[in-house]
């Protein structure tokens, strides 16, 4: 299990790939379900060209940790890794990644479905949009949209 | 021995407060008072007292961190 | 849209990463759900040490493809990639890949949900697992574990 | 021209037949039946013609191919 705050842009599937091997999941993992957020360049209809992602350092972490211990009491996981982007972001750069590993695959694409709403509705996270009309924080992140 | 009181985002630009520290306050919604003169309270302000969601009435002591801040929008 | 039956084990994370990069999906995907179904070395308590995926080639593909069609008309999908082992696979062997690309997160999860039991209870593939008391064709995938 | 019949996995090893020509055939079913000697067919078996999900009652023509086989186990 492991969890990650990142300044810099990331390659969400080299971080996937070398969990795997760094993590001696073995042969015992038969599901891998996986979830990347990436920055889109509009939202509402108004063009964004960049993203300001600011977060509550000592909080996130915990919370975050917080919610894989969750995630494993509900379901039967073998592994989880968590990585979170923050600080200033261009389009088509990844923002999350949640990457969950099982023997069965309900358990890890349940287990992913929860966490995402999770961290967008629950981890202490802001989004601030750069604009064609000026800077805005976003207000509220869409219902399991 | 002091109370950290912390606002992000929209409520730190807003209230242009992003960190201070007040000698004592006996909850949440006291310090907001102290730190901000007494301005109204958005609805949807969260509130964490030592990293924990908590609510304004909740009960705070000196050493203890609390935060205020808007509804997030991670992910 | 893509997909591919391959005879030779692969890289899941790398045929996803590649995928994205020779497909011009710009900067309007915001979600990639993804499922890995690997080869464990255990199934109903009884090891075993290898499997071989036979199939109905024609069909198969044609077979993949529809279901590639039929998630598009379902969902608002801007891309989805399908990879399906064949063959003589090894324990940690990926069998199956699905990555679906949305706007929205809602779309590339249940898209991604709905195509594992469609490939798992209708595409014409058959498991036939190498155990310690011999071979033995797999009677019936599991209902959505 | 000439009707294909196909067998896949467990159905085929029992069977023992893996792909068959036959002149001609009014249905599936009288495909299977003319390609196993009238073998009894197991109830959970398959048909496909021409690549796509069919019925043993469906009707086939000279050129089509016909497919049967178990329960499938992807993924």
């Amino acid at each position: 299990m492991a969890s990650r705050i990142l300044e810099q842009a990331f390659d969400p599937w080299q971080l996937i790939s070398q969990h795997q091997a760094d993590n001696k999941l073995s042969i015992q993992f038969g599901a891998t379900a996986t979830f990347i957020g990436t920055m889109r360049d509009f939202n509402d209809n108004a063009d964004v060209s960049a993203m300001t992602l600011e977060h509550y350092p000592a909080m996130t972490q915990r919370y975050i940790d917080k919610l894989i211990d969750e995630a494993k009491q509900q379901w039967d996981l073998l592994d989880v890794l968590i990585v979170h982007r923050v600080g200033n972001i261009k389009p088509a750069e990844p923002i999350m990644l949640i990457a969950c590993w099982s023997a069965h695959r309900r358990a890890s694409l349940d287990a992913c479905s929860w966490l995402i709403e999770e961290l967008k509705h629950r981890a202490p996270f802001w989004k601030k949009e750069v604009r064609l009309d000026g800077e805005r924080w976003v207000e509220k992140n869409t219902d399991g949209l | 021995m002091s109370i950290q009181v912390k606002f992000f985002a929209s409520l730190k630009e807003r209230l242009n407060i992003e960190d201070r520290q007040i000698a004592t306050a006996s909850t949440a919604g006291e310090a907001w008072d102290i730190v901000t003169n007494k301005a109204a309270r958005p609805d949807n302000v969260l509130v964490a007292i030592n990293l924990e969601y908590a609510a304004f009435d909740d009960a705070i002591k000196e050493g203890d961190e609390v935060a205020f801040f808007p509804p997030v929008t991670g992910g």
